[in-house]
């Protein structure tokens, strides 16, 4: 019964989901403090080659590359946004999209490294590693009627979930904090944020770096879920798709980066015609969002109305704390 | 506030399960009975993932067209009854990954065809490799790859057995001594193919007077074949797709470059004399496919092909129509649609005839076939002597 | 002393906006600046705030001199300022605006903010009770949860002020705080103005509205062409002769706008 | 070689010059990078074979076609993609980025499913008249592409200094609404510059489909990447620091072909777009500005 649900193709379409979800929430999390950044495919490749090459050559465990991954990518945004935080609005987008570039241009020819275009094969696969730990210990999928494949991925879609669920609570709730309507406020008016006595190089810097954290952490991800990376999976479309999955989904709130990674991974997934037009639609996709809907399709008031809808269910509000909704 | 947080975002999660059915429909409504009965013909159904959609979906195509043509041969003979299921991977890592995965999980597929590019097949591989099903690309040429596992099997000739082949053929012609090296290195296929270059050249001692690479989208090749001009070399090994290999060689041409061109299999196409014109004489390339072989089965796949597609079939069209071919072949030893039982006579292939000549497996799952080393000349592919 | 200026120069790319230009503030002043259009008042608050900064001359706060320290700095230190062109955060609440105010008298760091620390959450609460006593001073607590930018002209203004208090500020810098307001509206910015210098808040105060400035202030400075022309109390402005025949005729015409 | 390679790299840098001319009018006059010019730029060098190669048609026509699509190209984008943002309260200085970069994605996948993904040869007599001097070379196309972008960057200078919808445009440049106030009419301005700037990038794409015979729907995101390095180079709205910009870029990357490793040659560009902007956001001729953005 319960093998005859978890198709694995389900279970990978709905991994890629949870990889997207984190890479479209690093592009929320940097446009939160108003600074666009087009370099996320370049902290993505940054995080996976990072843990791939250490999983590789060191045998570290998966968590330890991974993790490692996504501190080397904060450490590199850091270092990138110090000095790109003197840019405004579209010179920071320029910047962060040379940045990505010359991170994939690295990796093609830094050969003895990344063996350039080839690609890093044989990265230790999440869910294979862990399938062999659960035999190891004893424990065959097959005891709960699963084969191989349905287990390895169930499993992994597991980790996804919780690590999604984890950074969404992290963001909502740094939101909602001192942290959150600092970002917002330099959003609106960075001079004025300033002058309230903001530390704007800290909170830009802050957001940036977060936000090449998460991309490096979903690099990580992606490559020991594929199992092979190559610089090619980091380039310019890349960005671009991601920052699609924000600018869609609506980049005010970060649900709405939830949505948009879900719906758009799984718009090709669905209709399978779609997929030839992928790319003119995601065009089309900027173009309208723009021109009819710059915060994309879920923002504030939207969420309001669900939150009315779903309080008026429920009756009481069971919370004590008197500044839940600020 | 959290609780609608994580309401909405179990809301989301119903949507997107909801999605995921609606795609999956469809794909397990497969006749019941097509496992393979006692009598008659072996009948299974075999997985394609192939590069149908997106700017390679020309290599997908003549993949997808060879399978088809043999497909209708092989199921009129009567020994096996084969039903294709091709899934597109848009030449996308993850996409290819996905599709497979819902190809192995329909337990009615007896093994895989594809993918096309040897990026897909590096990810896809292993996950075939764990599930217990075979795989066998016919366009992934990079090195390494039937070495993935012992599911992993490919019939397209890799470039370290084409070009050693060429090259040593160009050596004796041309009396070659200095070589120049010109490859696109933000590509798999590319890269790959300078690696054996390198390392053939190295081999028989040619003086390598430089190493040059190109990128995608790039127009403007003069800087890197200026130098090459300049370091005058007997021979220039050019590891490039048709593609970009066309304009080079124009590019050069033009430049007053006349040297003999050596390129790897991507390099092979009718498409080079269509893009470079007379430029694209002196093009040496080493291919198990020649469409002029004089062969009865060669011609009449030919005939055949370009009555049913309107064009005429390229090596990717060779190599599909082979490879379905060598599946048939398998099933009908194994005698029943089973993984293991397909795997285990796949691997046993020996000396099947097909219209790229005869073809067998090492021990790894590779190809053991020699390849024609032809050349480009008054604007026609011709067998280089 | 709150606030000495001595002789503050600032040259844009040659012109020069403000010339030697010194002046004190005491403690518990309401201090005004008045001058014709482009006298370079605002460009003071932008020296004073260190949004730029001065060509030549020194600003002390509270006997520290503070030249040159980041913008954020000095409102830490105890000044902090509203605009001439209202520059709320016009998509955030009512209450948020001010929230964002007491920011820097914050310090929950990224992990005590998402893990809800004890100290967060005393933190945030002391800030809400805070803000909203604020902007009970100012007269907006029932629009607590109104988005900013869908309030009056004269609420924005006020709102400005209750996120500027929110600093806890010991100089709080008005750049024409009446500008367009009508009388009733004016006369509840005097009480409201007079309320904050009760709470021990400094006022340095930039404004066109003559009446409005002499009733108000107890001491004016008045700028000329980037120069100070005279200082002193209301009354001794008012018979300033200098200031009479530099100022008269924008005077006038400041009073019909 | 060194004069030979010299040639090379004019000739690329004419190109990308021209390239540049239209990223750095469309932003001078608007402040908006247009992401779009590069795909413009490759549907410009598609109409070229398209004319020439497909249906026979000379050389000229080819121009003029290319051209007409292109300003086309630049009237819609103006209509679709940017006018919408114009004006609107709460839209983001960044709005403009993200909608020509839908607008070229557009475009891209567009000429893929008209054009093919594959090379189309640019088949010109033309292309082949040559000289020679000494050893080297020299084709008549490289010096027609050397002078067009130096005549084009003559011109817009010009143009935009005396003539009366030179000043127009810049004094929209200078504050949209008191241009308006000013009796100027902004919209027509407007159209007219993104107009103007893209029939030169519609120019640009005949040239380099005659210099290298190759055109390809992915050269136009190469192109509009290097451009975009080139107007940062010499600064943003800058019309002869484009031009400074853009032949510089040209010589060194050919340079670092000819002299270093190729590998490294697009790395030129992108290196030299953060090291400008991070030390010299003004551009290596561009005067300083108080106040960036907003």
């Amino acid at each position: 019964m319960l093998g005859e649900i978890l198709n694995p193709y389900y279970l990978q379409v709905a991994a890629f989901i949870m990889i997207n979800i984190i890479l479209a929430i690093s592009i929320y999390i940097t446009l939160s403090s108003g600074q666009l950044s087009l370099g996320s495919a370049g902290f993505m490749g940054i995080g996976a080659y990072t843990s791939a090459l250490l999983t590789i050559h060191f045998e570290l465990p998966i968590i330890v590359g991974i993790l490692a991954g996504a501190v080397v990518a904060g450490i590199i945004g850091i270092l990138i946004g110090i000095p790109a935080l003197r840019l405004q609005g579209v010179y920071l987008a320029i910047a962060t999209l040379g940045f990505g570039e010359v991170v994939r241009i690295i990796f093609v020819n830094w050969e003895s490294v990344t063996r350039g275009s080839i690609g890093l094969s044989g990265i230790p696969h999440m869910g294979r590693e862990l399938l062999r730990f659960f035999k190891d210990i004893g424990f065959d999928p097959d005891m709960i009627g699963l084969k191989n494949n349905q287990f390895i991925y169930l499993l992994v879609l597991l980790i996804l979930v919780l690590i999604n669920i984890i950074l969404i609570w992290f963001f909502t709730r740094q939101n909602k904090s001192r942290i959150g309507r600092a970002f917002a406020a330099i959003k609106m008016d960075e001079k004025a944020a300033e002058a309230m006595g903001l530390n704007i190089t800290y909170y830009k810097v802050l957001s940036f770096a977060q936000g090449a954290v998460l991309a490096g952490f979903a690099g990580a991800l992606y490559a020991h879920v594929l199992a092979y990376i190559s610089p090619a999976d980091f380039a310019y479309h890349r960005a671009i798709e991601i920052l699609i999955f924000s600018v869609f989904g609506g980049s005010e709130v970060i649900l709405g980066a939830v949505f948009g990674a879900t719906f758009l991974t799984l718009l090709p997934e669905a209709l399978r015609f779609i997929s030839e037009y992928r790319y003119m639609i995601y065009g089309a996709i900027l173009v309208l969002m723009m021109a009819f809907r710059p915060q994309g399709i879920i923002d504030a008031s939207v969420l309001n109305w669900f939150k009315k809808n779903l309080k008026s269910k429920r009756g009481t509000n069971h919370g004590t704390r008197i500044n839940k909704n600020n | 506030m959290r609780r609608v947080i994580k309401k909405s975002y179990l809301v989301i999660t119903a949507l997107m399960l909801v999605l995921l059915a609606a795609c999956g429909e469809g794909s397990g409504s497969g006749s019941a009975d097509s496992k393979g009965s006692s009598d008659g013909p072996v009948s299974a159904k075999i997985g394609v993932i192939s590069y149908l959609t997106g700017p390679g979906a020309a290599y997908g195509e003549a993949i997808t067209n060879g399978f088809n043509l043999a497909l209708e041969e092989v199921n009129e003979k009567g020994d096996v009854n084969i039903e294709l299921v091709v899934e597109d991977s848009a030449g996308k890592q993850e996409q290819a990954l996905t599709v497979s995965q819902k190809l192995m999980s329909d337990d009615e597929i007896v093994a895989i065809l594809g993918p096309t590019l040897s990026t897909e097949m590096n990810v896809v591989a292993p996950e075939a490799d764990i599930n217990g099903i075979s795989i066998l690309g016919t366009s992934t040429t990079a090195a390494g790859i039937p070495q993935i596992g012992d599911y992993v099997f490919r019939n397209s000739i890799p470039e370290s057995l084409a070009i050693p082949a060429a090259l040593e053929k160009a050596v004796a012609a041309y009396d070659v001594k200095k070589v120049a090296i010109l490859y696109g290195n933000d590509d798999l296929f590319t890269q790959s193919g300078f690696d054996t270059m390198k390392k053939v050249a190295e081999d028989m001692n040619l003086e390598i007077v430089t190493i040059e690479t190109f990128q995608k989208g790039q127009s403007d090749y003069n800087a890197q074949l200026t130098k090459i001009k300049d370091l005058q070399p007997d021979l220039i090994l050019a590891s490039a797709l048709y593609n970009e290999g066309a304009v080079i060689m124009g590019q050069a041409r033009k430049m007053g470059i006349d040297t003999p061109f050596l390129g790897g299999n991507g390099f092979n196409s009718p498409k080079v004399i269509e893009i470079a014109g007379e430029a694209a004489d002196g093009l040496i390339v080493a291919t198990p496919w020649f469409a002029e072989k004089e062969n009865s089965k060669v011609q009449a796949f030919v005939e055949k092909y370009k009555a049913k597609y309107g064009m005429a079939p390229d090596q990717f069209a060779a190599q599909a129509y082979d490879a379905l071919y060598i599946y048939a072949e398998a099933l009908k030893n194994a005698g029943e649609a089973d993984r293991d039982a397909f795997r285990d006579s796949l691997a046993e292939i020996k000396g099947l005839e097909g219209i790229l000549g005869e073809f067998s497996f090492d021990k790894d799952g590779d190809v053991i076939m020699d390849p024609t080393v032809l050349i480009i000349k008054d604007g026609k592919f011709q067998i280089f002597e | 002393m709150v606030l000495e200026l001595t002789k503050i120069t600032k040259n844009f790319g040659g012109i020069s906006a403000l010339t030697d230009v010194s002046f004190k503030i005491e403690q518990g002043q309401i201090f005004g600046l008045i001058g014709p259009n482009g006298a370079g008042k605002t460009t003071m608050f932008n020296i004073i705030t260190n949004m730029f900064l001065p060509t030549s001359g020194e600003i002390s706060f509270l006997g520290e001199n503070i030249s040159g320290i980041k913008p954020h700095k000095i409102t830490e230190k105890g000044i902090c300022r509203t605009f001439q062109n209202i520059r709320l955060f016009s998509q955030m609440s009512v209450l948020e605006n001010v929230l964002v105010g007491g920011h820097c008298r914050s310090k929950s760091g990224v992990l005590h903010s998402v893990f809800r620390t004890k100290k967060q959450c005393n933190e945030e609460n002391e800030m809400h009770a805070k803000s909203l006593e604020l902007l009970e001073l100012v007269g907006l607590a029932d629009y607590r949860d109104t988005i900013a930018e869908n309030l009056s002209y004269g609420q924005q203004r006020r709102l400005e002020i209750a996120r500027a208090l929110a600093s806890n500020p010991k100089l709080l810098l008005l750049d024409e705080p009446a500008a367009g307001m009508n009388e009733s509206e004016t006369d509840d910015l005097f009480d409201l103005i007079k309320k904050v210098q009760k709470r021990g808040v400094t006022v340095l105060l930039i404004e066109h509205d003559m009446p409005f400035v002499m009733k108000l202030c107890d001491r004016i400075a008045v700028l000329n062409f980037g120069k100070k022309l005279a200082e002193g109390t209301p009354e001794e402005i008012q018979n300033n002769q200098a200031v009479i025949e530099a100022y008269l005729g924008s005077e006038e015409e400041d009073q019909i706008a | 070689m060194l004069i030979e390679q010299l040639i090379n790299g004019i000739t690329l840098g004419s190109i990308y010059a021209i390239v540049a001319l239209g990223f750095t009018l469309v932003f001078g006059v608007l402040g908006i990078i247009n992401m779009a010019h590069g795909e413009i730029f490759m549907i410009g060098a598609f109409i070229g074979v398209v004319t020439t190669s497909v249906l026979g048609l000379p050389l000229w026509i080819a121009f003029i076609a290319a051209i007409g699509v292109t300003a086309a190209l630049g009237y819609l984008l103006e209509r679709i993609a940017l006018r919408p943002l114009r004006g609107k309260q709460g839209v983001s200085h960044l709005a403009p980025l993200i909608s020509t970069i839908g607008v070229s994605i557009i475009l891209e996948n567009l000429s893929h499913h008209l054009f093919g993904a594959g090379n189309q040869p640019f088949r010109n007599a033309f292309a082949d008249i040559q000289f020679q001097i000494g050893s080297i070379t020299v084709y008549l196309v490289q010096i027609l592409i050397f002078v067009i972008s130096i005549a084009l960057m003559l011109t817009l200078s010009f143009w935009l200094s005396k003539t009366k919808a030179g000043k127009a445009l810049r004094a929209t440049a200078e504050n949209l609404e008191t241009a308006s106030l000013l009796g100027v009419n902004t919209k027509r301005t407007i159209t007219t510059t993104v107009i103007i700037a893209s029939a030169m990038g519609g120019i640009a794409g005949i040239l380099v489909g005659m210099a290298f015979n190759s055109v390809n729907p992915q050269m136009g995101l190469s192109m509009g990447l290097k451009g975009l390095a080139i107007i940062i180079l010499g600064g943003m709205g800058n019309v002869k620091g484009a031009m400074a910009g853009g032949l510089l870029l040209g010589v060194a990357e050919t340079g670092i072909v000819a002299y270093g490793d190729s590998g490294y040659r697009d790395a030129v560009a992108f290196i030299t777009i953060i090291f400008i902007l991070l030390l010299r956001p003004q551009g290596l001729f561009g005067k300083k500005t108080a106040e960036a953005g907003r």
